[in-house]
């Protein structure tokens, strides 16, 4: 219990390696190291996990701070099978994000930097136990998105990063009143801040149910918008669309996952209550994620901000898995977590790609990609595909679960309906993503192909020329990290169980599970 | 131990007044070195640091109960100190030295420290006004002391003329308090006031009057106009000697008197609605009219009157007899939330205004878009002038968000909603004047690429500072230790939080 | 008649509102300064009204008090003063403005 | 060991398109191995149809505990080897292997044969992987392979806009009809707590829900089945929402159905199939005639018990397919376009199969099934000959004088006509009489209709052949064609030969066979199972009559051949102009003006909202009213002394009145 747990190494190495950037190491050699080891890492836990019984594994459990006034702040570290697949999600995004960064960026050494950081702060929420650690180490992240956002974003990116940084910071404020006020209205003897701790306290004292109602709010606006629930979502599309690659896949692939997960951990279980009570209006809101962000991504003309909309989109799912709150729609969300992560990633980065070698991001002046660059359109395919929940690619593991979870339980309203809307959003995503794939690649490539310099040039790296990229100038090799996305997401596809096994026993051990 | 005597209690102000009288003669007689006066000032304020942390925080009259040490006493005490040699450091070191009398220039800022330390040890209205105007009339001098510069001059009679306006409200309210309770004695103002349930007209009255005095000296709205442009106007260090030493003077002096004397339900009737008006008035006017500011020091002034919003509002939720309180001890989370608020904004508001007065020299001016690139120019500069404001805007891991998360909390708990709304609100639109800054220094081009350098002390300090920005914030344990000297161990189990002012 | 507390404090009050407006209306700084000190007086009449009525000599110390640090304040501020009149050859406060919004 | 053989029927072909994915092999390897495991998958079919091989052991794919609320998720990857999905085996595999080897020749000029052989290789994957599945998720996961498949072939030639389009909308559609089968498959699991569709597993699910309900196109409520039946029946849930057993299989049945109705192109979605004839024609023969868009026919007879829950069910599975079967015949009346001509046939035959299974025939659907996927992939195969000859030429106006210069191609061409008009013996005759015969017994009406089909076929078939083959050349390039390869042709002959006999053979047996084949699987379906559920006409048991059996059918095709024949000869043009046909009935120009329009408006709009409403009006002009209060707020600071002494005079006094004075 109080002894040191491999987790921490997680932190420590990127930790580590921002340290030597800083002074003066190769930046990019550096940050691949450490992203490579820790992607090993959390390789080894995933094998090493002690699945049977689902509980905490690997814990750490410092006394930390004990400040007047405040409850007791402990340094407690450990996963289960609910954040163990979401750290092995960072890992892999992290090590992708970082590979496909071109080596010859401007201010490399901060560049690097920041996104480590990012990686950090989402590596560190998600295998904290205790709430005072999981919400500031969230927080890491949200500066060095603005600056990477603001130093190597594209087009709008002054308006972007502030939007951004100003709306999640609004976000977490509200979703710090809404921590504080669960952990405060408990007696003094026992507020603390330690999850588990907290939970099985409220099992037995659950918080008054008109309290409840009033907290429960506060904790849906809060991780609604830091995960762009509908009708919080603004920040993300202009966000992503100006985001430099590596931070879109870092921000979309993993740091949104945190509010579900947060859902998941203490929204629902420990405000249960509250949570019944609301249920109606998060599942209004989540329809509004399915219709109206699937059909505003229908009108998108640029690629970049429709992959934004659509990954706004498929949060929907992820709140539908967690309404229902039985095994089958957790589980299901929990593994459409890393799938999301996995496709988000694939699409942001390659977005990004395309952007940066055609100069170019509205559909309607592209075409014809294929026949220069066939590595490019397959590997895009293979997103789209995943996107789209394409068997053999892990969404549609995840989204098969949260229809089946969804439509056995017992929801307000509508009932069976949320599933049916579900299901029509998949019919949605095939739409636009397979537009998106035949306006970029099929079709014949317009005469007058001449990358304006500006956009490649804000696409993330500097100085690539844009006319030869119209060409596939990459062998396989040069896309590994996209092949090691599109593998991990294919392995996941066709053997589920292997995440499952791990998954299931942790879920059914949440409490108030229908 | 030192023994609980009436002279060994008053031993701070003593040793310090002593020190400064010291240098003033020694400086007359034997012309030293600007240097070595600085180094003295600190060596004296370091010997009466460590004189002042042997006491302990026990609750004693002395010195025919005209005085009051307690933990709130003690941890001003410190505080003062802390700024003070910061301020008297900065002054000689950092800035552009001044013209005449730097003597005078160092020796003054221990007399304002004198005041605000008596100010917050004071049981008594009259002691209260003495040391007051003590403080205070130190200040007029340092605002205005480059009397060549008319900006100078313009914040001194500003300051002058509306700090006079204050202390006559301050001197009638007192009267009329005196009047009606009959005594000047805090305490037996505070048994009055129990005595007789029913508040006379002349008692809030006289009440309202003091509050807006001292309204005056943590600069809230409506009555904060002379915060920006004293700030702007007056020399760095003193900028910075103003919003924190100044503000906390009046904050401990609000504290003694609303948490000290008026917290029975009639008077809190009367106050709380106040603070809670001028609470919020701060936190929109402070942090709205923050926005449109180009200049760097009157955006941190008008920043300033906005965190005087933040604070208010832990003050209100210290008070004891706020209706909506199940658990009573949260109240004294509200003076912890204080403390702990004053200390990281001391840290915050140093960083920058040390930086800003190391620019003062470099750079052409101090708007923001002088800032351009100077990330280029000194990484430990950007960093420290980001890294500050991303604490004053309260985001983790720095110890800006512990202060800001204590408001919330006491906020939540002593049931001040419509309060923690505008404190949220206020936080978000704060960030929207934090974040230019940054984004000048780090991602537009500079205008001249030359790198600039820094002494080994200053970078010291800097980093020193950046340090305990992050430790206090990512460690809070630390604060605790700044504000109560309660044992650093974590192992110790959580005390319940012991009110600094009781009665 | 017989002259009771109350006349008092309306002396002090009328005298503290004179200088109110004097602080606000003149527009020399000099006689600013002077309207702030009858503030400061009125204040004092207050005290020593009530120190009078209620039968002790608190309040009677502390104008005292009040009056030296006034004095204190008297020789700072003209000090301010005078060097503004240098800088400015006057002491009015009009466009004493530089430093705004 | 053995019953690990039986995976290499998925594994191989998926090797296959996988290293050809990653262009591991020069073009022709690409084609060796592609051709490799199809034959592999041919080998291994036989092995399990001669019972060589059995079933492997399955893998749980997904497995979650249920609740008090909602039944457990159990889904594995299994492999069930019936009677049904034997002869379905064969079929895809032994088609399928021809196909290859056609392509070999057909395709031997293309650079991107390697991609071809590719997606081939996929199909070949999902297919027998839909064939085989245990359960529906499990067939759900292959069914959107073969559309995934599709879609490339479809988009094969890429760089044209009008495959692009087609491959588009072959996806879109098909995606739309799986909405309902998602929605089927989650209404069976729900009513019975699995997706199994082992046979077993159906016929229990089967006397759970039976009940023997009158022949009405009704919903009935629980009290009249009870009424009805004398046995109360069991309301069931769906998330919460109550519903009537009766209501819920409906619902099922026809969400199932909807899966066969993108599949199959039934018809409101039909419109996908004929502009699929954009791919290579070996992929039209393979995939958009034969095999693939015959999965669905083969789903709805898989789960055919649980069809027969909702008689409203089985009736309207009947109506659509019969509408389709006439609906495409006369659409195929004015096409001329020699692929598209048959592709609308195959909507129309396609129809014949769902209308049986709605007439209670699966036996008959199965083996209409199995005799046109011979015949459509000989008339497919020949048709690309036919193209390959005469250098992409698809216009039938364009050709003429054939028979002479590429006889080979034309006489088995002729062939496969005389069976998909089901002229006797070959083997559409008997197939089609078989379904027209179970029509009959259902309700006369679908008989008629279908006769009159089968007059139709027969008119646009001759018509097809008199046009392109007969008279004399019409264009350059008909008048010197060259006759194809030898890889080419061999297919052509065996299939020929299939789509002769396979009707014949065993007619006169009344065990062996083709016909009784699939009828002793229809018969068995429930033998497991006592008793023998309900009033018999689980499947219906045509009575011999030779008058219909025979006669009336065989007429129609005579008189509609000869019609045609006549009509046709030695045109240079059509003689008919029936503009309502040669449009295909607006359906298209429908879908694009009112449906797609509509979404894309409707997109429009919502999208103005949110970027002006959303986050212009509310999220920027929330931030621009703080901005401007703060410009407000410092006008204040006018930096006069005397404007500060008297705010804070203000401030005083407003503070002091409303506290004291101001209640």
């Amino acid at each position: 219990m109080n002894s040191f747990s491999p987790l921490i190494a997680l932190l420590l190495i990127p930790l580590g390696a921002i340290l030597f950037i800083i002074a003066k190491a190769p930046a990019r050699m550096t940050a691949l190291v450490a992203s490579g080891l820790n992607l090993a890492i959390s390789l080894l836990l995933l094998l090493d996990y002690p699945a049977a019984q689902g509980s905490y594994a690997w814990e750490m459990n410092f006394p930390w701070v004990n400040l007047q006034g405040l409850p007791p702040i402990r340094l407690h570290f450990g996963v289960d099978g609910i954040s163990l697949p979401l750290v092995f999600l960072t890992a892999i995004v992290t090590a992708a994000a970082i590979a496909i960064s071109p080596g010859n960026i401007r201010r490399s050494s901060e560049y690097y930097c920041y996104l480590l950081l990012m990686s950090l702060g989402a590596m560190g929420a998600f295998i904290s136990l205790d709430i005072f650690f999981f919400y500031i180490f969230h927080e890491f992240a949200l500066i060095p998105t603005f600056l990477l956002i603001g130093i190597w974003g594209a087009q709008n990116r002054q308006f972007a990063s502030f939007q951004v940084t100003i709306y999640l910071m609004a976000g977490s404020l509200i979703l710090l009143a809404g921590l504080v006020a669960l952990i405060m209205t408990l007696p003094p003897e026992a507020r603390t801040f330690d999850m588990i701790a907290l939970q099985s306290y409220l099992n037995d004292h659950p918080i008054a149910v008109a309290t409840q109602n009033l907290i429960f709010p506060l904790l849906l606006v809060g991780f609604g918008i830091l995960v762009g629930l509908f009708p919080f979502h603004s920040w993300a599309p202009p966000g992503y669309a100006s985001a430099p690659p590596a931070a879109a896949m870092l921000h979309a692939g993993i740091l949104k996952k945190f509010a579900i997960y947060g859902m998941i951990r203490i929204a629902i279980p420990m405000v249960h209550d509250g949570f019944e009570a609301w249920l109606p209006v998060l599942l209004a809101l989540l329809v509004g994620n399915f219709l109206y962000a699937g059909l505003i991504t229908l009108a998108q003309k640029e690629l970049p901000t429709m992959i934004g909309f659509s990954s706004i989109m498929h949060m929907g799912y992820l709140f539908l898995g967690v309404a229902c709150w039985n095994t089958i729609g957790v589980s299901g969300a929990v593994v459409l977590m890393v799938a999301h992560g996995l496709s988000a990633a694939l699409l942001f980065g390659l977005s990004g790609e395309i952007t940066q070698r055609a100069g170019e991001n509205r559909f309607a002046e592209m075409g014809g990609l294929a026949e220069r660059a066939p590595t490019l359109a397959v590997l895009f395919s293979f997103a789209s595909m995943a996107a789209m929940g394409v068997p053999g690619l892990a969404n549609f593991a995840g989204e098969v679960m949260v229809f089946f979870g969804s439509y056995a339980a017992i929801l307000p309203v509508l009932g069976p309906g949320y599933a049916i809307i579900a299901i029509y959003g998949t019919v949605l995503t095939a739409i636009f993503q397979l537009r998106a794939i035949k306006s970029i690649f099929y079709g014949l490539m317009p005469a007058r192909y001449e990358p304006r310099a500006a956009v490649a040039a804000t696409a993330g790296s500097e100085g690539t020329p844009a006319a030869p990229g119209m060409t596939d100038t990459s062998a396989l090799a040069e896309h590994a990290p996209y092949v090691l996305l599109i593998l991990a997401s294919l392995v996941i596809g066709f053997m589920p169980f292997l995440l499952l096994h791990i998954v299931e026993p942790s879920v059914s051990l949440l409490p108030h599970l229908k | 131990m030192i023994p609980a005597s009436d002279i060994a209690y008053f031993a701070p102000e003593l040793i310090l007044t002593i020190w400064a009288m010291g240098l003033l003669l020694a400086e007359a007689f034997f012309s030293l070195e600007p240097r070595t006066i600085t180094s003295g000032a600190l060596a004296g304020i370091l010997a009466c640091f460590l004189v002042t942390a042997l006491f302990d925080a026990t609750p004693t009259l002395f010195w025919s109960d005209m005085c009051k040490w307690d933990g709130a006493a003690k941890f001003f005490h410190l505080f003062f100190l802390a700024v003070a040699a910061l301020v008297i450091w900065m002054g000689d070191e950092v800035q552009e030295p001044v013209s005449h009398g730097r003597g005078e220039f160092v020796v003054l800022p221990l007399f304002t420290t004198v005041g605000l330390m008596l100010l917050a040890a004071t049981n008594d209205f009259m002691l209260l006004f003495i040391s007051l105007e003590l403080a205070t009339i130190s200040f007029y001098i340092l605002v205005a002391y480059q009397r060549r510069n008319l900006t100078a001059l313009e914040a001194g009679v500003k300051y002058l003329i509306l700090g006079g306006l204050s202390s006559a409200f301050l001197v009638m309210g007192i009267a009329y308090l005196f009047g009606i309770t009959g005594s000047t004695r805090f305490d037996a103002i505070f048994n009055w006031l129990h005595g007789h349930h029913a508040l006379q007209t002349g008692v809030s009255f006289g009440m309202l009057l003091v509050l807006t005095g001292v309204g005056f000296k943590i600069a809230t709205v409506p009555f904060h106009s002379w915060a920006p442009d004293v700030y702007e106007g007056a020399p760095n260090s003193i900028t910075a000697f103003l919003s924190v030493g100044s503000k906390a003077g009046g904050l401990i002096i609000l504290m003694r008197l609303v948490l000290g004397i008026f917290d029975t339900e009639s008077a809190a009737a009367v106050w709380i609605p106040v603070l809670s008006v001028g609470a919020i008035a701060s936190l929109l006017l402070g942090n709205l009219s923050a926005i449109p500011q180009r200049n760097l020091k009157r955006m941190l002034g008008y920043s300033s009157i906005g965190h005087t919003g933040f604070i208010l509002v832990a003050v209100i939720g210290a008070s004891v007899s706020l209706a909506a309180s199940p658990y009573p001890t949260d109240a004294a989370t509200g003076q912890i939330a204080v403390t702990v608020y004053l200390v990281s904004y001391l840290l915050a508001t140093f960083t920058a205004f040390i930086v800003l007065a190391v620019l003062e020299r470099r750079l052409p001016g101090l708007e923001i878009h002088h800032l351009a690139g100077l990330s280029q120019r000194s990484p430990l500069l950007a960093a420290a002038f980001a890294l500050s404001l991303v604490s004053l805007a309260g985001i983790p891991p720095l110890s800006g968000f512990i202060a800001k998360a204590l408001v919330v909390l006491v906020a939540w708990n002593r049931g001040l909603y419509t309060l923690l709304f505008f404190t949220i609100f206020a936080a978000v639109a704060a960030l929207y004047y934090y974040l230019g800054p940054i984004k000048a220094m780090y991602w537009s081009e500079p205008l001249d690429e030359t790198p600039i350098r820094l002494n080994r002390a200053t970078s010291g300090v800097l980093t020193a500072l950046i340090v305990l920005l992050i430790v206090t914030g990512f460690w809070a344990q630390s604060i605790s230790a700044l504000v109560n000297g309660s044992n650093l161990s974590p192992n110790a189990t959580p005390a319940a939080p012991v009110a600094l002012i009781q009665h | 008649m017989e002259i009771t507390l109350n006349h008092y404090l309306a002396v002090a009050a009328t005298l503290f509102v004179i200088g109110l407006m004097g602080v606000m209306m003149r527009r020399n700084l000099i006689i600013i300064y002077m309207s702030l000190e009858m503030m400061l007086q009125a204040a004092n009449l207050t005290l020593v009204a009530f120190s009078r009525f209620n039968g002790h000599l608190d309040g009677q110390v502390f104008v005292f008090f009040v009056i030296t640090v006034a004095a204190a304040e008297v020789a700072v501020g003209l000090a301010l003063i005078v060097a503004l009149f240098r800088l400015r050859q006057t002491t009015q406060v009009d466009n004493l403005t530089t430093l705004k919004f | 060991m053995d019953q690990y053989i039986a995976w290499f029927l998925l594994l191989a072909p998926l090797a296959a398109s996988v290293t050809i994915l990653l262009r591991l092999y020069s073009p022709n390897g690409a084609i060796f191995a592609s051709v490799g495991s199809a034959s592999l998958c041919f080998l291994i079919a036989l092995g399990i149809a001669w019972g060589g091989i059995v079933a492997p052991t399955p893998w749980m794919w997904i497995s979650l505990p249920g609740s008090n609320e909602s039944p457990g998720l159990e889904i594995e990857i299994g492999m069930i080897f019936d009677a049904l999905s034997k002869g379905m085996l064969l079929i895809v595999t032994g088609v399928g292997l021809l196909v290859h080897i056609f392509s070999i020749g057909y395709m031997a000029q293309d650079p991107g044969r390697a991609r071809f052989f590719g997606g081939l290789s996929i199909f070949m994957f999902s297919m027998t992987g839909i064939v085989v599945s245990t359960n529906l998720i499990e067939m759900f996961f292959f069914w959107e392979g073969v559309g995934l498949s599709s879609y490339l072939l479809i988009g094969f030639w890429f760089t044209k806009e009008s495959a692009a389009a087609a491959a588009n909308k072959a996806f879109v559609c098909n995606r739309l009809a799986d909405f309902g089968f998602m929605i089927g498959i989650l209404t069976y699991w729900i009513l019975m707590g699995t997706v199994s569709v082992k046979p077993i597993d159906l016929s229990n699910s089967y006397h759970q829900n039976a009940v023997s309900l009158p022949r009405v196109v009704s919903i009935l409520t629980p009290e009249e089945i009870a009424a009805h039946t004398g046995t109360a029946i069991s309301v069931r849930h769906i998330g919460g929402v109550n519903l009537t057993s009766p209501l819920l299989l409906t619902i099922m049945v026809l969400g199932l159905f909807g899966g066969c109705v993108g599949k199959s192109a039934m018809f409101p979605f039909h419109v996908w199939l004929p502009d699929a004839m954009e791919g290579p024609t070996p992929v039209s023969a393979l995939i958009h005639a034969a095999t693939m868009v015959a999965a669905g026919v083969y789903m709805l007879c898989r789960v055919y018990p649980l069809l027969l829950l909702s008689t409203f069910g089985l009736e309207f599975i009947a109506c659509i397919g019969c509408f389709t079967a006439i609906f495409a015949a006369l659409i195929a009346v004015q096409q001329n376009d020699i692929k598209r001509i048959l592709a609308y046939s195959t909507l129309s035959q396609l129809g014949y199969m769902v209308m049986a299974v709605g007439c209670g025939g699966p036996d008959a659907a199965m083996f209409h099934l199995t005799t046109h996927a011979f015949f459509k992939a000989l008339l497919f195969l020949a048709a690309g000959s036919v193209i390959h000859a005469l250098h992409e030429e698809q216009d039938i106006w364009k050709m003429g004088g054939l028979d002479k210069k590429i006889p080979l191609t034309y006489w088995t061409f002729l062939l496969g006509m005389l069976a998909l008009i089901g002229c006797p013996p070959f083997s559409g005759f008997f197939s089609k009489d078989y379904i027209l015969a179970d029509a009959h017994a259902f309700h006369p009406a679908f008989y008629w209709v279908g006769v009159a089909t089968a007059f139709l076929t027969a008119f646009y078939m001759t018509r097809l052949v008199v046009v392109a083959f007969l008279g004399s050349a019409r264009s350059k390039a008909a008048e010197h064609p060259h006759e194809s390869p030898l890889v080419m042709t061999i297919p052509l002959i065996i299939l020929a030969v299939l789509s002769v006999g396979s009707g014949l053979w065993g007619f006169w047996s009344s065990d062996s066979g083709m016909k009784n084949f699939y009828h002793n699987w229809a018969i068995n379906l429930f033998s497991d199972t006592d008793p023998i559920p309900n009033n018999g006409h689980f499947i219906t048991v045509p009575e011999i009559n030779t008058g219909i059996e025979l006669g009336i059918p065989f007429a129609a095709v005579f008189f509609g051949a000869l019609l045609s024949y006549y009509l046709y000869l030695d045109r240079t043009t059509d003689p008919l102009h029936i503009r309502l046909l040669a449009r295909k009935f607006y359906v298209d120009e429908l879908y694009q003006r009112r449906l797609v329009r509509g979404q894309q408006l409707l997109a429009g709009l919502l999208n103005w909202i949110d970027a002006w409403i959303l986050d212009g009006l509310i999220l920027r002009g929330g931030a621009y009213i703080s901005v401007g209060f703060g410009e407000v707020f410092r006008l204040f600071q006018t930096g006069s002394l005397q404007t500060y002494a008297f705010i804070f005079t203000l401030g005083g006094v407003l503070l002091i009145y409303f506290t004291l004075f101001a209640h």
